[in-house]
């Protein structure tokens, strides 16, 4: 089992909040990684300092054998990490097939434009936006936008995939098929680290699970072990019986 | 009584409509859960409703007058009150300034203190982060914030949309508690929500749109038992 | 994007052949003074839609690229008798090279801030420039009248500078049409709707704009020194007059940024437009339209910018999506 | 060189450099609020000017006064312009902004042109000078110093302690919020405007008082605007105080060390090694 | 001295010349042998040279008015030749000068061009006047540069920039023989760069010691330091400025300031009416004109001093200035050219321009013929204005220099 990414006692500080003390694992290569944890837990922050947006004040991350620690998040992206962000971000005024060529063109493989072309159109179909590859990315609507995200972090055929809150602003059925998405993905032999606050999705796809609490990593292991760690129960879940009820709900 | 009549609206962005014809009712002091599918048109619904855009046809009332034509600030010194969805809070503030100027309203003024403290009751966390500027604050927290923001605000209708949007459980169930107490406490509100079960189970009425129309409406109890709502909704 | 010259290649190359070539074909002199002035503005416009309409940043001061090809053009010919093509080909690597040293520098910084230091540069530069003995300091450089022998004589020199121009003005909408329909005009435009999601998308974002930057400059820099030449002098005034730079936005924002038919047709209007205000002889009641020439191009740029803001290729886009795979 | 010579270059710095203070900080208001460069800055400076000018040369009153009429044309002006020119753009990319108060200026400009020509205008007043040993101070310098340091003062009492200037700052930190908060957004933009035209006008009107200016010479001090909007921090409306005083002294200072056509290059070099290294300025500005 | 200049434009003539046969006919069907001869030029209505500009232009158009109404000029031939004026906005700015001449040299088919105000734009202008043929009289544009270019068609109506101030030291010397030490603070443009340098040039040769030489930029107003680095230097005299504004503002801060010099000189804005609204600050400044009311030279062409006053005033409402004069000359010159060369031929008016030698109210005219310099004017004389006070306390100019023409003697130490 190759170690894709390490994480080693990472910090990051904004001024006086200490928004990531000390966050250390390991990502095996294949797995789906759930990142949970209450809102301001600094979730978004450990995205950011993994793929190279914030410099860590402390603390390394290797990816692929490689200290990649301080590395701009466009070297990264050259090594093969992609991203979806948790508030969209469209290229509004290019195409859907130009968004998801950009990802193609400037990611992992590099390729020039008309394989790049290619490729778009495969990864358009696979997440079913193939329909609308020559709208304008800035008139779909949310889901749709949450789409082209991942098909364009998909496009660059990452090895590490970093899902930010994917099934926000989601209702229950599209939920089911952005799940099923994601698990296709890993198919593929993409390992994926994904923020979730919906408990039914991280629970049935995670292989294993970190909490984070005030930028405290206060649990780690499977979506069992972490759902009755009474720390997580604690900070995030609040009561038992209401755990089960959304774990079973789901 | 209902405070809030929708009448036959149309909506919509530039050239395109989002909106056709929507009537809705929503009785005073009642918990009315607006849901429904991704993009279907419910925050354009809010922001039609508190000003941000005009409806192209129909008319809107309020308390029996009709405000269609009125914008948004004036909604809001009237007790219409939108917590818009993507927080939209002053960040180069303070919480507590946030706060402040939520109450700016002649209405809400008086009430400030008192308010105030009723808001950090509801969110601790704001409180312990009282003099931070809003705009480094989590996206949940921010969420908190754009919530308490609104109460301060002393509405007589409160809209909300997407309140549980990126917000831990926990917070999402408390929140729903406090919604009831504010109801109780002879506060109209109106909630937008994706979480379909968790709306309409707080929800005393509700409606479900679809593509820009209202597709059915009753008691939220009976909505949730649809058969159709489950089915589409709720992935039952 | 396979049929990389299709239609809107031809058309543009069309627009410009229909502007350019009369001059030549009926050997009018006055023609050609008119028509130069539009392709100059034709170049600087296409020149800073590189990094305006592509990238997304907004340089004011881009006439600084204009002004110091101009005085490095000058100070050749002047100083060593430089030939134009040599005097030229240094002017646009010069302002290349102070848009490569800038680059980095400057283009982290973003939206108006950006274009706050380009004006900051050009001013910075005209002063120094005021101040440098080499380049005449505030008295500039002269030629003498002689420096037109070898090209015919001073109306045939005019012709081989009005040659120059056409070419170059070939030259910059070819290679603005061939980059935008390139991988790395598709990383500028990525960069244009939102720079984090690009650098997130793997490109060096850095790297990518100190060259749409470079880009943008050299064309302004190889014009100037044709300008200058055909002048016969130079003063840090006219060669950084921040005017000119904003008129060159305002050409682009009339056809349509990052179009590459947006800025000739924005340039030919405007031109067009000024130079029958400036020469008009119309009189309405007691006011001569030429003294309210600077109001009615004022109240003109106003109402562009109020209700056509996407310029007329853009209007035209949005208009006629069909259109959209024609006018680039 | 000996010491009064420093110190006379001292206080002419402060002196003019308070009035820079004031003309950056209509700039930094509006920028403040709207996120607009006010290119039409200049213009209203000039017109501050000519006002005063016109009503002295003329009527013969007396240019303090005159300024509280500059004052009030300034902001129905502003107003004006917000409504006709930066309402509609004011979401658009900043560069509609800029072009449209870029338009606004070419139009001021082009009335005043037609109007009064470009002739250089002086108005001749004078309220004698102040003499201190071997330092001698214009009275008009120095009236024009205690009228910015009032309106300074006036401007802050109005920001934090009244309704309005709260508003103003809501609106500045987020439109939308503001507007569902019950605030006027667009009423209170149109009065920020106002009072950052205001400012220029009262700028335009000081200076008027003691230099000859014409249509254009607004130009100038528009420049010297962004300098010290950028020194002190844009948005900053303390910080344009700073800036100008900053600015003042440098001018005031520095060419007794240097040929004085050198002060623009390091001004301007100045101006562009802030905006790299510390882009929200000395006092923190608003990105 | 025929060389490329002249012969290649002669490929390009005939086309455009054709046309310019039949347009003037149309316009003037009356007399068969009256002729239309248009007088191309273009001037600053907007911009910063304005000023100077609009004063030349009256002066131009006096001049039309004055030969049109006395039946124009006849030649040779018999023709009589009538003048109209055709003129652009060039914005005080060089972009579209080029344009513009070409346009009135080729599709307004102009016969004769002035130029535009100042030595900038003359300059980008001559270029267009040589390279189509067209005779250009210069005015306003004193920068010698223009007419070291070889060219062989452009005149020069003002005495040249380096010139400027030479005057004003000779008086200065002829004042008080003790006065060694100067600065030298001058506008940091191509004119008052030129005349700085030739002052400093001269200035060193005389034995004075030059204290400080500073240039200030365009525009400037704020003079306190510079005059605070004047103090500091010590001069007793000091020279220079630019162009109006500037000056005035320099004059009036030096006074506010009180600077305790002997002597003050300054370029261009003394000499101006308008100078005098700075009430007290103008007393005892010196300035170089180019010419002056008062100054009476014996006319042997064109109208009397008094003469051109009285007409200015009645046409303008104002008392003339130099740049009025200069407009005026340009005019006169090209007239006394057309007469003596009976004709309206290039070649014919550009050799009796060569030979021209008289004497103007505006003073001796007369232009250099050497091909290094050719066009350059040789013949006329600055003079030197002082403000000082009459009797009844008002402020009045004074010519004080050259001593053969002075009007008063001069204020001196001025402080
Ligand atoms: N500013 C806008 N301009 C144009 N179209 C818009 C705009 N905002 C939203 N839309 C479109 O209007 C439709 C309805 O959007 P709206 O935001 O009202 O949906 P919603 O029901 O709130 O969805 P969600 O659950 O995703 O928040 C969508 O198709 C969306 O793409
Ligand atoms: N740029 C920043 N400057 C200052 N503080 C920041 C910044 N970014 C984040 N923070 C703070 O860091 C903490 C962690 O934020 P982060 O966005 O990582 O939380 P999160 O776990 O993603 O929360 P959510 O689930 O609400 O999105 C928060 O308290 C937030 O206020
Ligand atoms: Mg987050
Ligand atoms: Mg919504």
């Amino acid at each position: 089992m190759t170690i894709l990414l390490s994480v080693q006692g990472v910090t990051k500080r904004f001024g006086g909040l200490q928004a990531l003390t000390r966050v250390t694992f390991d990502l095996p290569q294949g797995q789906i990684l759930g990142l949970i944890g209450p809102n301001g837990a600094g979730k978004t922050t450990l995205f950011n300092t993994i793929n190279g947006v914030y410099v860590p004040d402390e603390g390394r991350t290797m990816f692929r054998g490689k200290d990649v620690t301080g590395k701009k998040s466009y070297e990264l992206s050259r090594m093969g990490m992609a991203r979806t962000h948790q508030i969209v971000r469209p290229l509004n005024d290019l195409t859907v097939l130009e968004n998801v060529m950009a990802g193609a063109c400037f990611g992992r493989e590099n390729h020039p434009l008309d394989a790049a072309e290619k490729i778009a159109k495969e990864v358009l179909s696979f997440v079913g936006l193939n329909a609308r590859s020559s709208q304008l990315a800035g008139s779909l609507n949310v889901a749709q936008k949450k789409r082209l995200e991942m098909a364009r972090a998909l496009a660059a055929k990452p090895y590490l995939l970093l899902l930010d809150e994917v099934l926000a602003g989601l209702n229950p059925s599209e939920i089911d098929g952005m799940v099923q998405t994601v698990l296709n993905i890993r198919e593929q032999g993409i390992t994926i680290i994904m923020i979730e606050h919906v408990m039914k999705a991280v629970m049935n796809v995670s292989d294993r699970i970190i909490v984070l609490d005030y930028g405290h990593q206060i649990a780690e292991g499977s979506p069992e072990e972490v759902v009755n760690n009474p720390k997580v129960v604690e900070a995030y879940l609040g009561d038992t019986r209401m755990v089960k009820h959304l774990v079973r709900e789901a | 009584m209902s405070i809030l009549q929708i009448k036959n609206v149309d909506s919509g962005y530039g050239e395109v409509q989002i909106l056709w014809d929507i009537s809705l009712d929503v009785q005073e002091k009642q918990l009315t859960a607006l849901v429904g599918g991704n993009g279907v048109g419910k925050t354009t619904l809010l922001k039609t409703i508190a000003g941000l855009i005009r409806p192209w046809k129909g008319s809107i009332l309020f308390d029996g007058k009709d405000i269609s034509r009125i914008p948004a600030y004036a909604k809001a010194e009237m007790g219409l009150v939108l917590v818009p969805e993507g927080r939209q809070l002053f960040t180069d503030m303070s919480i507590q300034e946030n706060l402040e100027m939520g109450a700016t309203n002649r209405r809400a003024k008086p009430h400030l203190k008192a308010n105030l403290e009723k808001v950090y009751e509801m969110f601790p966390r704001l409180k312990e982060r009282m003099n931070q500027k809003s705009g480094t604050l989590s996206g949940g927290e921010q969420q908190m914030l754009a919530v308490a923001r609104g109460i301060m605000a002393a509405p007589r209708v409160l809209m909300i949309d997407e309140m549980s949007l990126g917000l831990a459980p926990v917070l999402v169930l408390q929140l729903f508690e406090n919604l009831r107490q504010l109801r109780d406490l002879g506060i109209t509100v109106v909630l937008v929500e994706q979480n379909v079960q968790m709306a309409l189970a707080v929800s005393d009425e509700g409606y479900v749109i679809a593509e820009g129309k209202v597709e059915m409406h009753g008691p939220a109890s009976d909505l949730a038992d649809n058969e159709h709502v489950r089915a589409a909704y709720l992935g039952l | 994007m396979k049929t990389r010259f299709d239609l809107g290649f031809w058309l543009v190359l069309v627009a410009i052949a229909v502007i350019a070539f009369p001059p030549i074909l009926g050997q009018n002199a006055a023609l050609r003074e008119k028509t130069f002035t539009i392709l100059l503005a034709i170049v600087m416009a296409s020149s800073l839609n590189i990094i305006m309409g592509y990238t997304g940043y907004v340089s004011f001061g881009h006439v600084v690229f204009y002004g110091l090809g101009g005085y490095m053009g000058m100070y050749l010919v002047d100083n060593f008798a430089a030939p134009l093509p040599l005097a030229v080909l240094a002017g646009g690597i010069i302002s290349g090279a102070l848009a490569f040293l800038l680059g980095k520098a400057i283009l982290r910084l973003r939206g108006a801030y950006f274009a706050l230091v380009t004006i900051g540069i050009n001013e910075a530069v005209r002063t120094f420039v005021s101040n440098f003995q080499p380049f005449g300091a505030a008295t500039g450089i002269e030629l003498q009248f002689a420096v037109y022998k070898p090209y015919g004589g001073p109306a045939q020199a005019l012709w081989f500078v009005y040659y120059s121009v056409v070419g170059l003005a070939i030259f910059g909408v070819v290679f603005s049409y061939w980059l935008k329909k390139s991988k790395f005009g598709l990383a500028l435009m990525t960069i244009r709707e939102d720079e984090d999601a690009a650098e997130v998308l793997g490109i060096f974002t850095p790297d990518a704009k100190t060259w749409a930057f470079v880009f943008s400059a050299i064309l302004p820099g190889m014009l100037g020194a044709l300008f200058f030449f055909k002048n016969g002098n130079v003063e840090p005034s006219d060669a950084f007059r921040l005017g000119f730079s904003i008129e060159s936005l305002v050409m682009i924002m009339l056809g349509g940024q990052g179009t590459v038919l947006g800025p000739i047709l924005g340039a030919l209007s405007y031109q067009q437009l000024r130079g029958a205000l400036l020469t008009s002889d119309i009189v309405i009641g007691a006011f001569p339209l030429k003294d309210f020439q600077l109001v009615i191009s004022g109240v003109l740029l106003l109402l562009i910018v109020l209700f056509i803001p996407s310029g007329f290729v853009g209007w035209l886009r949005q208009r006629i999506p069909q259109l959209r795979r024609v006018l680039e | 060189m000996n010491f009064f010579t420093l110190l006379t270059a001292l206080i002419d710095g402060l002196l003019i450099g308070v009035v820079y203070g004031i003309a950056a900080m209509g700039l930094n208001l509006i920028w403040g609020v709207m996120r607009v460069i006010n290119l039409a800055h200049g213009a209203l400076i000039a017109m501050g000017m000519f006002t005063v000018y016109l009503l002295y040369s003329n009527f013969g009153l007396n240019p303090y006064l005159a300024l509280l009429l500059a004052a009030v044309l300034g902001l129905l002006m502003g107003m004006l312009i917000y409504f006709v020119a930066i309402k509609r753009v004011q979401n658009a990319p900043y560069l509609s902004t800029l072009l449209a108060t870029f338009a606004v200026n070419m139009i001021l400009i082009g009335l005043g042109t037609a109007a009064f020509t470009t002739t250089p205008r002086d108005s001749g007043f004078s309220i004698g000078s102040l003499s201190l040993g071997p330092i001698t101070l214009q009275g008009t310098r120095l009236v024009a110093a205690f009228v910015t340091l009032a309106v300074t003062g006036t401007l802050y009492f109005f920001l934090y302690r009244t309704i309005p200037g709260k508003h103003i700052r809501a609106v500045s930190n987020n439109r939308a919020a503001a507007e569902l908060m019950g605030i006027p957004s667009v009423r209170v933009m149109a009065l920020s405007f106002g009072i950052g035209a205001m400012l220029a006008a009262i700028a335009g009107a000081l200076i008027a008082t003691f230099f000859s200016f014409t249509v254009l010479s607004g130009d100038v001090y528009q420049q010297k605007s962004f300098i010290i909007g950028v020194l002190g921090g844009l948005g900053n409306p303390l910080g344009a105080l700073l800036g100008g005083l900053i600015l003042g002294v440098l001018e005031g200072l520095l060419p007794l060390a240097m040929p004085n056509t050198w002060v623009p290059v390091i001004e301007f070099g100045l101006f562009i090694f802030i905006l790299l290294v510390k882009p929200s300025g000395l006092l923190g500005g608003k990105k | 001295a025929a060389p490329a200049a002249t012969q290649a434009p002669a490929a390009e003539a005939p086309a455009a010349e054709a046309p310019a046969a039949e347009a003037p006919a149309a316009e003037a069907p009356a007399a068969a042998a009256e002729k239309m001869v248009t007088i191309g030029f273009t001037a600053s209505l907007t911009g910063k040279l304005n000023v100077e500009s609009t004063r030349q232009n009256n002066g131009l158009n006096l001049w039309m008015q004055q030969v049109n109404d006395a039946g124009g000029v006849k030649l040779a031939d018999g023709t009589v030749v009538k003048f109209q004026s055709k003129f652009y906005d060039d914005e005080s700015n060089k972009d579209r000068v080029q344009e513009l001449y070409t346009k009135l040299a080729i599709e307004d088919n102009a016969d004769f061009l002035i130029s535009p105000y100042s030595s900038g734009l003359a300059d980008a202008a001559a270029v267009i006047a040589e390279q189509y043929g067209k005779i250009m009289i210069t005015t306003g544009a004193a920068s010698e540069g223009t007419y070291q270019k070889g060219y062989t068609l452009v005149y020069q109506t003002y005495t040249p920039a380096g010139r400027y101030l030479t005057g004003s030291l000779d008086l200065l010397a002829s004042l008080d023989a003790n006065v060694k030490k100067i600065a030298i603070v001058h506008e940091n443009d191509k004119f008052s760069t030129d005349v700085a340098n030739a002052l400093e040039a001269y200035a060193t040769a005389q034995g004075y010691e030059i204290v400080l030489r500073e240039g200030y930029d365009s525009g400037t107003t704020d003079f306190a330091p510079i005059i605070n680095k004047i103090e500091a230097a010590a001069p007793e005299a000091v020279l220079g400025g630019g162009h109006f504004a500037d000056g005035q503002q320099f004059a009036k801060s030096m006074s506010e300031k009180s600077l305790a010099v002997k002597f003050i000189s300054l370029l261009v804005a003394p000499p101006e009416p308008t100078f005098a609204e700075i009430g007290d600050a103008a007393l005892g400044i010196v300035g170089p004109s180019q010419w002056e009311p008062l100054a009476a030279f014996p006319a042997d062409f064109g109208p009397t001093g008094a003469e051109f006053v009285e007409a200015y005033k009645a046409a303008y409402g104002e008392e003339p200035s130099y740049h009025g004069a200069g407009g005026y000359m340009a005019g006169l010159i090209l007239q006394k050219a057309i007469e003596s060369a009976g004709s309206l031929d290039t070649e014919a008016v550009k050799a009796a321009l060569d030979a021209i030698d008289m004497t103007t109210f505006f003073g001796k005219i007369k232009f250099d013929v050497t091909p290094e310099s050719h066009g350059l004017q040789i013949g006329h004389e600055m003079v030197y204005v002082q403000w000082q006070k009459d009797s009844a306390g008002a402020l009045v100019k004074q010519v004080v220099w050259p001593s053969a023409g002075k009007t008063a003697e001069s204020l001196f130490p001025i402080r």
